[in-house]
């Protein structure tokens, strides 16, 4: 949750060239981390992960494991019936992370609804996370206050916001970027395609994280194409990158190179982070109906939390220290987001009249007015003790 | 006669329609081997096959886009939207495709496209998946619009609007799927009420209660209430929205005199409108005062731990009740 | 005071904006070197540079979507739709983005977009070209609605809008864009009657005769013609469709009893059953007749040769003002 | 205006295979004549014509000329005040005829408002293709008569209808193929790009037939993309051919090796043809606003009926006969279409209520029911004498 000190390998004059990693194809598969956890030598992309000092790579894990905890006790809450409902990330940690941590403090996201990760690296409050799935407000927190955006539920919607804003940076000549990110299943979307059509026309500083974890809720991937995701970009302009999402640093190193490009002025990037949702689409579905437990076994070996354990392992940083260190972070995260979920007020009735307009609606007030006439009517004005509605 | 879940009651229908007509085809997404995220199509890919239950890529301008194409080769296809919220990315295509083509072609090409549509709240969903759109469509010409409120008819009108050579958006209460009914799967269709008629579920004398989809237990509950207090209310459930079969309304206005609506769609340019105006229209000088609309508030559908109060319950309806017998109510003393 | 055309009026508006502030932006197809298929906005391109003033991709969603994120940004995006049937497309973004996000993020994102769409029949067009889908977007919570109806409140009201935090759906009758009239570029938008608020036009104690956009001149037309013959036809033009001032149409009502809607829409779910039921809410016992509405039919917008025939024109609304006077009319002897 | 002679290159077994002349890049630009009118030999793509013969070649000519006596008629109807509007074609005709020679009878055509030399070549009646344009009805003809549905007015929507028609004909297990038509614009709306999502996903058996014409109204092709429309295909893993659209033998040739894959079960292909719209965008256009006479000239120097003449006089069959045969063809079109135009009966007041529903609807009926009443009160029932409604 470090987003001071990460990001600048964007802006590192002695990285490579506008034009790295650029594969038109979009067929090759980078990768800096094997799943064994052995780092893999890259001329392309190990200069934009060089400035990752051990200490930090260290922090990356800390990250991730946080996200995970976050995942875990989210869904633990759900089904306590604290939550409504969860969409876990499980799996894809280290898109996130990797993704989330390459980022400025003044870009801006544009997600969907499971990038509780790249939140979470945004310095979110660890509340706000989870008041939408608790059902107490449509957005956890003010978007500005992280500078991303609360999550997107209309698929691909969000990538038009990225782009429109992407040109507002432009138009403001600052070097920020607009990035957004959604599923595989997304890319079937109008929006999305549209939203390539734009940001390729006006060249605009955004960048698409494509999170192929294989599942659209049941629908797989092959279903919404039968070619690999990042060439669906080349065929708007835009260049594209294809990325073991399993693999932080890697997804790091891709999002710089993007980013790199975005602040200077070379128009958006797209990336595709392979990775896989190795839980439910929600708390409300049951994978089992439609995948085989094969296919989770696969990708369990493939675990990014692992493989950077692993390399932590292979450098000799895996100290009994670190892992202490880490488990009481996650723990203290745990415990932070429970008591704020546990903690929080219930919200009052007369709020959802609250910011359907910035100024006074005369049709709205009268219906306020009604409605609060209605709740006094059972002699309790703040309407506490009144009688739900639906039956 | 079987007892059913409502759900269960459509899949039923579903299954009669595929059984019945080879050109009948269901779209969508998940409805494949998931069977949809409410289980309505639970099976029926394994038994009909991919051809006739398509799982379809994530794109809700393209299902009913490629429906409109499949209408034209002269097929039958059931389109599901998974959930209210995510019709929008597909109004294009319903308003100037599926409602315009019969009249822009002079008849000559049908659109016989069902688009099933779970609607509604009351089921803690984050936003977007509460929504109801229904006064959309209603307002669109070249569209039948219906709302099934109890497993039979959910049975009955899923196969009459297949059936139909008219589009129709067929909207299914979601709170109500895990509602039990008994539901006779012999029904014969052509003898069925047709899916344009509204239906009196309980008879009354002091006022007209109109409700549809998953309101229609919730008015039927005010009635019984409100006898209790000795007030006789008739419940119409509307059935179809598009056209209002105002026949059967205006016979129990002129029985009544009042007239309640009720709906979870926002107030100002709902249906309740519609069918107020219309019956004024219609009836003025049998009307002993205003209709009244109880509906939800011209909000965005509202967080789950407040949609309680958005939504019309029981009470909420009797107080309008009140207020159209002229009895005491929430706003007594406002009115001039 | 100057002599312009209702098209120059708007254009001077968005002119005096784009200068005002420069976060305003407009956004279209066509909108730039052409100046706009109606010249809307000719010249604005070439004095403001195409960062300000910026021809799109073809691709309305896209249009809309975009705009939601140069609002964030702090930008003040004026969307040109390029005529009312090519809106649809964008609805998605319209209906779950535009209208919500201000609520859905408890009002820290803002979204004052402008959406600028020529509406509306009568100018011979083949389909798509003429619609009015006003009805969609009053009883979409969290939109505001005008339509204007003379070049002064065109120019006055598109600054209004653009200054506007919340997002407004403008509505430009198109087939008045060559009307001329007189415009005073130095009005005081701080002291102009506000956008949300509707207008009597012409006074008169008979009947109240509610129009907007392009039908208030028929309105008013009418109004001249029924006063040859004795009639006395209080005239409003809504210009705000959401919210309807309702306290300005209560008031008129309570004068003369009587209340005739007009508008180029279908009727069933139109605006103007939306103005009948909450007039009759409000007012039902000032009310001598039932409220009668002379609309389009509810049918898909027909081929030019008999538009006219859907559009309703001055003898259909003086029809309906006998209707709502007792008088003798085509209906006459039908009601009961 | 000869469907039933052609179209069969697509299913000669002789012809090349099914991967004839498909370039991933699509940069590559199909020629087979020259705008000088010299045939040069394209080993790829001239088996694909092979069986055009001399007389053929004549008649594509002859279609040609047909088509652009009827934009010249038309518009001369319009500036006359017998039309409201008219979409010229001028400049396509070779995209279009050779397009739609290629087609079978049993294919079906979805396409916009511009392809009225398409429907020339479906056969379509000289007075059918202009009721549109004079406000008489909404669709000039019943689309199963030559099967192609009537003008689409709303961009790229018909890319879905032949998608889905595709699917229909695939479920049926025929050898048929849906054909759609649009411009350069319409590659920015999401529903052309979700068509393509779909035909590929489904492999169905449609042809994109872009005609990039340079401009959608005011707006040049490279503010909706910065690199060749035929490129876009290939990120939907749909194969893309870029073929020179004012020759049109090498659009018969590209349509036909299309067509050909469909009808194998190949899926779809994407064609762009690369050609100009010589006039106005329709005739309320007026195109000297917004660009520069230049272009047009240049384009003018590669116009497609005067290449196939040139073509045609190489061949020595430009003779006096062949010329003289084809002007009165030219004249003896434009006087029927003229002819059809002028008698074409008013529609009678109460056909705005015809069509709406397939079986009775109580709220139209009814609303019906008032209008002629309406009428009837001006003592004329079928209301030729009511006022107009609109001042
Ligand atoms: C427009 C729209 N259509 C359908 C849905 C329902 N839905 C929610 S998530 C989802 C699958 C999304 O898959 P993907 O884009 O791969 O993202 P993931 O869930 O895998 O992160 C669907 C169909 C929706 N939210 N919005
Ligand atoms: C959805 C939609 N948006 C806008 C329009 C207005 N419009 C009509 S034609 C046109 C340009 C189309 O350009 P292109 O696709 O290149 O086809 P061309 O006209 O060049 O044949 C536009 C913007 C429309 N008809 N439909
Ligand atoms: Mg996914
Ligand atoms: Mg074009």
């Amino acid at each position: 949750m470090s987003t001071d000190e990460t990001g600048h390998g964007g802006t590192n004059a002695e990285g490579p060239g506008n034009s790295a990693g650029i594969h038109g194809s979009g067929r090759y598969l980078i990768q800096l981390v094997t799943p064994a956890g052995e780092r893999i030598s890259h001329p392309e992309f190990d200069p934009w992960v060089q400035d990752i000092s051990d200490e930090q790579l260290c922090s990356l894990y800390e990250d991730m494991a946080a996200v995970r905890r976050i995942d875990v006790e989210a869904t633990a809450l759900q089904r306590q019936g604290e939550l409504a409902l969860w969409p876990p990330l499980l799996g894809q940690e280290a898109s996130q992370v990797g993704a989330g941590r390459a980022l400025r403090e003044d870009d801006f996201v544009f997600s969907s609804y499971r990038e509780n990760g790249v939140a979470y690296c945004r310095g979110v409050d660890l509340t706000d996370i989870i008041r939408v799935w608790r059902g107490n407000a449509s957005s956890g927190w003010d978007p500005y206050t992280i500078n991303m955006a609360t999550p997107q539920i209309i698929i691909g919607a969000q990538t038009l916001h990225a782009t429109g804003y992407a040109m507002g940076i432009q138009n403001d000549g600052a070097d920020s970027v607009a990035v957004t990110f959604f599923g595989d299943g997304a890319t079937s979307e109008g929006d999305v395609n549209e939203a390539m059509v734009f940001a390729a026309s006006f060249q605009a500083p955004v960048v698409f994280f494509c999170q192929n974890n294989h599942w659209a809720i049941s629908e797989p991937v092959r279903l919404q194409s039968h070619i690999q995701l990042a060439d669906r970009a080349t065929g708007f302009g835009i260049p594209s990158l294809r990325v073991d999402g399993n693999d932080v640093l890697a997804v790091m190193a891709a999002t710089r190179v993007a980013l790199d490009r975005a602040r200077r002025g070379g128009g958006p990037t797209f990336i595709e982070a392979v990775t896989y949702r190795m839980g439910p689409h929600t708390t409300a579905d049951d994978p089992t109906r439609y995948r085989d437990a094969n296919e989770l076994e696969d990708w369990a070996a493939k675990d990014p939390i692992a493989r950077v354990k692993s390399l932590l392992e292979r450098k000799g940083l895996l100290t009994e220290n670190l892992q202490q260190h880490v488990q009481d972070k996650a723990d203290a995260v745990a415990r932070e987001m429970r008591a704020g979920c546990t903690n929080m007020p219930d919200p009052e009735p007369l709020d959802i009249f609250k910011h359907v307009y910035s100024s006074p609606n005369s049709w709205l007030d009268r219906q306020q007015d009604h409605y609060s006439r209605y709740l006094a009517s059972f002699g309790d004005p703040a309407g506490a003790n009144s009688p739900e509605g639906a039956h | 006669m079987t007892q059913m879940t409502f759900a269960r009651a459509i899949n039923a229908g579903l299954r009669k329609s595929l059984e019945n007509d080879p050109k009948v085809i269901l779209m969508g997404e998940d409805i494949g081997t998931l069977g949809g995220v409410f289980r309505v199509t639970d099976g029926l890919q394994k038994d009909f096959g991919t051809h006739r239950v398509v799982d379809t890529p994530l794109a809700e301008s393209a299902i009913m886009g490629t429906a409109v194409g499949l209408a034209y080769r002269g097929y039958r296809p059931v389109v599901e939207i998974q959930f209210d919220g995510f019709i929008y990315p597909a109004f294009d295509q319903i308003v100037s495709q599926v409602a315009k083509l019969h009249y822009r072609t002079q008849g000559a090409v049908k659109m016989p496209i069902t688009v099933r549509v779970p609607f509604g709240g009351g089921i803690g969903s984050p936003e977007h998946h509460s929504e109801s759109p229904e006064a959309y469509f209603t307002h669109t010409s070249g569209l039948r619009v219906v709302a099934v409120s109890n497993p039979q008819d959910a049975h009955t009108v899923i196969q009459q609007a297949i059936a139909s050579d008219d589009p129709v958006l067929y909207f299914e209460p979601k709170r109500r799927y895990h509602d039990k009914g008994e539901v006779d799967e012999a029904v014969d269709l052509s003898t069925a009420l047709p899916m344009d008629r509204a239906r009196v579920v309980a008879e009354g004398t002091d006022v007209t209660l109109v409700a549809y989809g998953p309101l229609v237990k919730t008015a039927r509950d005010a009635a019984t209430a409100a006898s209790d207090e000795g007030v006789s209310i008739e419940v119409i459930d509307l059935r179809s929205l598009a056209p209002v079969d105002y026949a059967t309304v205006e016979a129990s206005l002129r029985k009544t005199g009042r007239l309640v609506i009720t709906h979870e769609a926002g107030q100002s340019g709902g249906l309740g409108a519609e069918v107020a105006a219309s019956i004024t229209e219609r009836c003025f000088y049998h009307l002993e005062a205003a209709p009244v609309r109880i509906t939800g508030f011209d909000i965005p559908y509202p967080y789950s731990k407040l949609e309680m109060h958005h939504l019309p319950g029981l009470d909420r309806i009797l107080d309008g009740v009140d207020r159209a017998l002229g009895r005491p109510n929430s706003l007594s003393g406002l009115e001039g």
